[in-house]
């Protein structure tokens, strides 16, 4: 599909989606809560078939955490980007796309790692790349680390 | 070969070096010698490569560089057979408790040899990273530094001749 | 080297921790791994023993300098990780490589493709018990990495892609040397085929060990020969080609066996399909320069870019996100590796901690890429 | 049949094993096939490559005079802080304050050797060297000033 | 006796010198390299660096481990390994000790090794010696049995268990050709699991570096590890040793029936050096193996004892004794 019938088709099932089309990839900009049923029918609906999850990462915006999915279908070749918003910055959650998408575990992990989102109905998560007491989450904007040296 | 000659005169002189006092008597300056020599010609490292570094360590084992040449070929798994720790790439700040063991597992006399700019001071990671260690001598006593990145196959040979010289200068039964 | 602390692990299970010292993990992987006499019943991969926040520390770079940070990621396909941000950042700035740069990328890209195949073969056979493939193998890198080093000046981490080209004009011997190295190449080929490809120890050893299913590979997101060689296709160059691959006439290796004889199979082949790119480019790269022109010091516009080359390990995507400074705002390397590891538990169900070895040995890991 | 495919089976093993057997034996029997550079006693004919970055230069011409004018493009392009140029203020012959570099600081200890501080330098000041031996005992041996005491800048550089 | 035994033994140390000497030369020649030339003349004096590096390093005891059994396992495994060294001929009248059960002994003491190794793995207190000592035990265990019957077929045909009188019994030809196809099976079963017996790869699922580290021996170091090291070779020299007595003749020359002058000749070759030749040969072979070949899995090991040699073994051996009995040998 080209990004003006997935645009078609994504409003139909979710009316509040906005979207960025300056990019390469359509952007769909969802709240986060949002997320699941979205995602689901994106993985399971014939028409769209998303079924590999190329790239799953999140940015700090200072006032609000972004997740970003970025979706490929290996059968019509065609290609998104899903962002959920995070407006909750002090206790951020989202669900698991891990139930969809089995690579979402590890990269979960990882965000959870690095920005401290927390992903509901996880199977296990964990600090994958820093030691279980380690304090902060050091790709968040606000994150200090006394050990850290600017240049 | 007499190695001596390959390696630059100033790198012979080194601070703190121990120096064999001509009162040692002979018996003893003869065994130190056989130890010191036999120490330093069969220098087994541990398998320890974290990163880029790593693959110029299994570079300079192949045919080309050929560190069997040295007796160095027979690089061991287990921490306890090993005399040498080529510490050889990045070491963050989990790894380092890690790096620590090994070196405790290590029976005595045990070397270090720092390889790339990573272990020396962090090198490429010094400044705005969270995690990395600035320089693996915060963690285990080094006895080489090797700079590069990665250092060439040959830079390692060099600094495990070194390291040699290093060895052959030792007294192992230290006087009081 | 054991680190025993294990809250995923049931009573009375005996649990091993392979890592982050050990030989077959290829650097600082740890694997807790759940036995049942030999038989592997479920591994957990601990990662962060090589963490070093390069994506942190790409906040704080220039455009032009953030580059060599990835070398040090896939340290193996060193070029092709800066081949992959240049695009990322041409792609923002809109700009073109010249054609001269980007027959040169490619030559340099499938030069450093075909050395870390040459590696991976190597270590195959080591990390099967056979040490002399190792050599054999190391023999040919070596002089690819001749090449290599007297174009770029360095033999591993070469820095050598800058954004709009190349950082220096090939060596003058280059293509005389690529020709040597090609034909020497071609003349060992048989030997690889005599010492492990056709040895029956080896051939069980693989054979039906590490079985990942097409959806599982998906669903995982694998890329690169694990996956093609579950029958997945995912050759970038082909599906979304940059830097003239597309004029190019290559195969993209399939296999639909699934294990880890198949990605053997499909190293061996890409290898062969990396000699004979290299073949087609190097009598036609074309005269000009080697370096679009471009500003002294890069600014990209708001909004992010995503861009994906093939490496030797499968995807890699540079994600930049720009707030319209000179240095980025978030940067995100998507690493084939990451998601090729998280599969390996699933291929390893049932499998023998040697079956293991094996298993990792075809994914052909590099840790460092892993956690960044 | 079960016996034909079971001694088949021997078979084919044999042969594959002797076909591995006879290529290491070949080069058993063949040691001209050897390869091995031999390191410290090639040293005088160990020629790198004309780009070899072993570390970074600056040359000085006879009069011990370099080409660095202390205004710092290679600092800035220094992705990991390597290089660090103290500069100071110098009288003219004329009369003139100009900025001179005092010293030119370089951790070696931390260079990655990426290249992109020789072309930042607008005045080809700094070059890379061929040297690799850079093994020491002591880390502080590896940091470096590269001009030499005493050094002046070229005449006509900065024009 | 006690004289001879001491020199023996110390022989027997410059012996494995010259072994781990030869090991690295040939794998460095089948490699493309050119391996130790740096300590002594063409890198001699490598192994015995080596060794006095290990006497003089600093030997551990973990903390878990078992103490007792721990420092006692290195000590049981040379012990075993020297003992098969004694019934030996290593030249004409030139043997330690003829024991009228040559080959049993031989046989039986060399299988006690695997206590050894298990002890060994099992005081250590690591999960990969534990785990590389189960592994020596199945392994060892199951060789035994071809090692056993390939050695039988030539006893059949001698009808002597003493090694004098076996190779008493090849004046006129070693076995290997006077016993046709069937001897010639029974040598190559015997190469492959004495192989395998003493843990060398492609069987070294013991020690198997790249999936265990090291095995029942990851955790000694210096002096204890150098006595591995040492009965690896001892091991490696005593199977060559008896695979050259029983199938090659021991130090029988080489004889053609009926060249009478070429006979002649080969008597004046001393016999200790027919001995040592036809022993480094095999020792080459197995080295040759070591230096070619991936490492087998475990599973796949035992099917290769139980599913291919022992089956065929024993078939061999109703053919020896068909032999043996309608006399169809020379």
């Amino acid at each position: 599909m080209t990004n003006e019938e997935l645009k078609y088709s994504i409003t139909e099932l979710l009316p509040v989606a906005t979207y960025d089309e300056s990019g390469e990839f359509l952007n769909i900009i969802i709240p986060s809560d949002e997320l699941i049923p979205l995602m689901k029918e994106l993985r399971s609906k014939k028409e769209f078939d998303f079924d590999y999850l190329f790239c799953l990462t999140c940015i700090d915006w200072k006032d609000h955490l972004m997740m970003v999915y970025h979706l490929l279908s290996k059968v019509h070749k065609h290609c998104i980007v899903v962002k959920a918003k995070i407006t909750d910055i002090q206790n951020p959650k989202i669900e698991s796309v891990n139930c969809i998408w089995k690579t979402a575990e590890l990269n979960e992990d990882e965000v959870y790692d690095l920005f401290g989102i927390r992903f509901l109905n996880h199977p296990n998560l964990r600090r994958l790349f820093l030691e279980e007491d380690w304090k902060g989450f050091p790709l968040r904007k606000n994150y200090v680390d006394e050990n850290m040296i600017k240049l | 070969m007499d190695i001596k000659n390959n390696v630059p005169a100033n790198k012979l002189i080194f601070p703190g070096q121990i120096h064999e006092t001509p009162d040692g008597g002979f018996l003893i300056t003869k065994l130190d010698e056989v130890i010191n020599w036999a120490r330093s010609n069969s220098l087994w490292p541990l398998i320890f490569g974290t990163s880029c570094c790593a693959i110029e360590m299994m570079s300079a084992a192949d045919a080309k560089y050929d560190w069997s040449r040295f007796g160095f070929e027979v690089a061991r798994a287990s921490p306890r057979q090993a005399d040498l720790i080529i510490v050889a790439g990045t070491i963050v700040m989990k790894m380092a408790p890690v790096l620590k063991r090994l070196y405790d597992q290590m029976p005595d006399p045990k070397y270090v040899i720092a390889m790339g700019a990573c272990t020396i001071s962090g090198g490429p990671f010094f400044y705005n990273t969270y995690s990395v260690v600035k320089g693996v001598d915060h963690i285990i006593p080094v006895d080489v530094y090797v700079p590069g990145c990665p250092p060439r196959p040959e830079a390692l040979l060099h600094s495990m001749i070194t390291l040699q010289e290093k060895i052959k200068n030792e007294a192992f039964f230290r006087k009081s | 080297m054991l680190l025993g602390q294990d809250h995923i692990t049931e009573e009375g299970e005996f649990v091993i921790n392979m890592g982050p010292q050990h030989p077959a993990t290829h650097g600082v992987l740890h694997l807790k791994i759940g036995l049942d006499g030999e038989t592997i019943k479920k591994i957990e991969p601990h990662l962060g023993y090589i963490h070093r926040s390069i994506e942190k520390m790409c906040e704080q770079l220039s455009y032009r300098q953030f580059i060599f940070t990835t070398s040090r990621m896939d340290y193996l396909s060193a070029h092709i990780n800066n081949q992959a941000c240049v695009l990322a950042v041409e792609k923002a700035l809109q700009v073109e490589a010249t054609p001269r740069a980007k027959a040169i990328r490619v030559l340099m890209a499938e030069l450093t493709r075909l050395a870390s195949h040459q590696l991976w073969w190597a270590c195959m056979g080591l990390d099967l018990g056979a040490v002399t493939p190792f050599f054999y193998a190391f023999r040919e890198r070596e002089a690819i990495n001749t090449i290599i080093e007297e174009t770029c000046g360095t033999r591993l981490t070469q820095n050598y892609m800058v954004p709009g080209g190349v950082m220096m004009d090939i060596h003058p011997n280059f293509q005389k040397r690529v020709k040597e190295v090609l034909k020497q190449i071609k003349e060992k080929a048989h030997e690889y085929d005599e010492l492990l490809t056709g040895n029956v120890i080896f051939q069980q050893r693989l054979k039906g060990v590490g079985y990942l299913s097409k959806e599982d590979a998906v669903s995982y997101g694998c890329s690169g020969p694990t996956a093609r060689a579950s029958g997945v296709s995912c050759d970038v160059r082909k599906l979304f080609p940059y830097d003239g691959y597309e004029q190019l006439k290559f195969d993209e290796i399939l296999n639909t066996e699934g294990d880890s004889w198949a990605r053997y199979l499909v190293r061996l082949g890409e290898m062969k399909q990396s000699i004979s790119i290299i073949e087609q480019l190097i009598d036609n790269i074309p005269e000009g320069d080697f370096q679009a022109k471009t500003k002294n010091v890069i600014k990209l516009p708001k909004g992010d870019f995503y861009q994906r080359v093939e490496t030797a390990r499968g995807e890699l995507g540079v994600y930049i996100v720009s707030d319209g400074g000179a240095t980025p705002y978030r940067c995100k390397f998507r690493s084939p590796n990451f998601s090729n590891l998280s599969a390996i538990p699933k291929m390893a169900e049932g499998a023998k901690i040697g079956d293991l070895v094996a298993i990792m040995a075809t994914v052909d890991l590099v840790i460092p890429d892993i956690d960044r | 049949m079960f016996l034909k495919e079971y001694f088949g089976t021997i078979f084919n093993s044999v042969k594959s094993l002797l076909t591995g057997m006879k290529l290491t034996g070949y080069y058993f029997t063949h040691l001209k096939e050897i390869v091995t550079e031999e390191y410290p006693d090639n040293r005088a004919t160990l020629k790198m490559a004309e780009r070899f970055r072993g570390e970074v230069t600056m040359p000085h011409n006879e009069n011990n005079e370099h080409r660095c004018t202390g205004c710092q493009s290679c600092e800035l392009a220094c992705p990991n802080g390597s290089i660090k140029i103290i500069t100071k203020q110098e009288i003219q012959a004329d009369g003139k304050k100009k900025k001179r570099i005092d010293t030119w600081v370089y951790h070696l200890d931390m260079c990655t050797l990426c290249n992109l501080c020789v072309i930042a330098c607008p005045s080809e000041a700094i070059v890379m060297g061929q040297n690799f031996e850079h093994s020491v005992y002591d880390k502080k041996q590896l940091k470096k000033i590269l001009n030499k005491t005493g050094s002046k800048l070229m005449e006509g550089v900065e024009e | 006796m006690v004289i001879t035994g001491v020199c023996l033994l110390a022989f027997l140390v410059v012996l494995c010198f010259f072994l781990g000497y030869m090991e690295r030369k040939v794998a460095a020649f089948m490699e493309i390299r050119l391996g130790p030339n740096r300590v002594g003349p063409k890198g001699s004096m490598q192994i015995v660096a080596d060794t006095v590096k290990l006497l003089f390093k600093e030997g551990l005891t973990p903390d878990g481990a078992d103490k007792f059994l721990f420092n006692l396992a290195p000590f049981i495994v040379v012990i075993t390994s020297m003992l098969v060294v004694a019934p030996i001929a290593y030249a004409r009248d030139f043997q330690l000790w003829d024991i009228n059960i040559g080959v049993l002994y031989v046989s039986s003491i060399s299988s006690m090794a695997v206590i050894g190794i298990l002890m060994a793995g099992w005081s250590s207190s690591n999960k990969y010696s534990l785990i590389g000592a189960m592994r020596s035990g199945a392994q060892i265990v199951s060789y035994e049995l071809s090692i056993g019957l390939s050695l039988i077929s030539i006893v059949i045909l001698s009808g002597s268990l003493q090694l004098s009188e076996i190779i008493e019994s090849q004046a006129n030809g070693w076995w290997i050709f006077k016993g046709h196809i069937p001897v010639i099976i029974s040598f190559v079963i015997f190469i492959i699991a004495s192989t395998a017996e003493i843990n060398r790869a492609p069987f070294d699922l013991t020690e198997a570096e790249q999936e265990l580290t090291g095995g029942f021996h990851t955790e000694y170091a210096g002096m204890k590890f150098a006595m591995f090291l040492l009965s690896e070779y001892i091991n490696l020299f005593v199977v060559s040793a008896i695979a050259a007595t029983i199938f090659l003749g021991g130090w029988m020359p080489f004889h053609i029936g009926g060249l009478d002058a070429f006979n002649h000749i080969m008597d004046y070759i001393p016999s200790s050096i027919w001995f040592f030749g036809k022993t480094f040969l095999i020792i080459f072979i197995i080295m040759w193996f070591r230096w070619t070949f991936p490492r087998l899995r475990i599973d796949q090991l035992l099917n290769l004892e139980w599913k291919y040699l022992l089956p065929i073994s024993m078939v061999n051996i109703l053919l020896v004794t068909a032999m043996a009995i309608m006399g169809w040998h020379f």
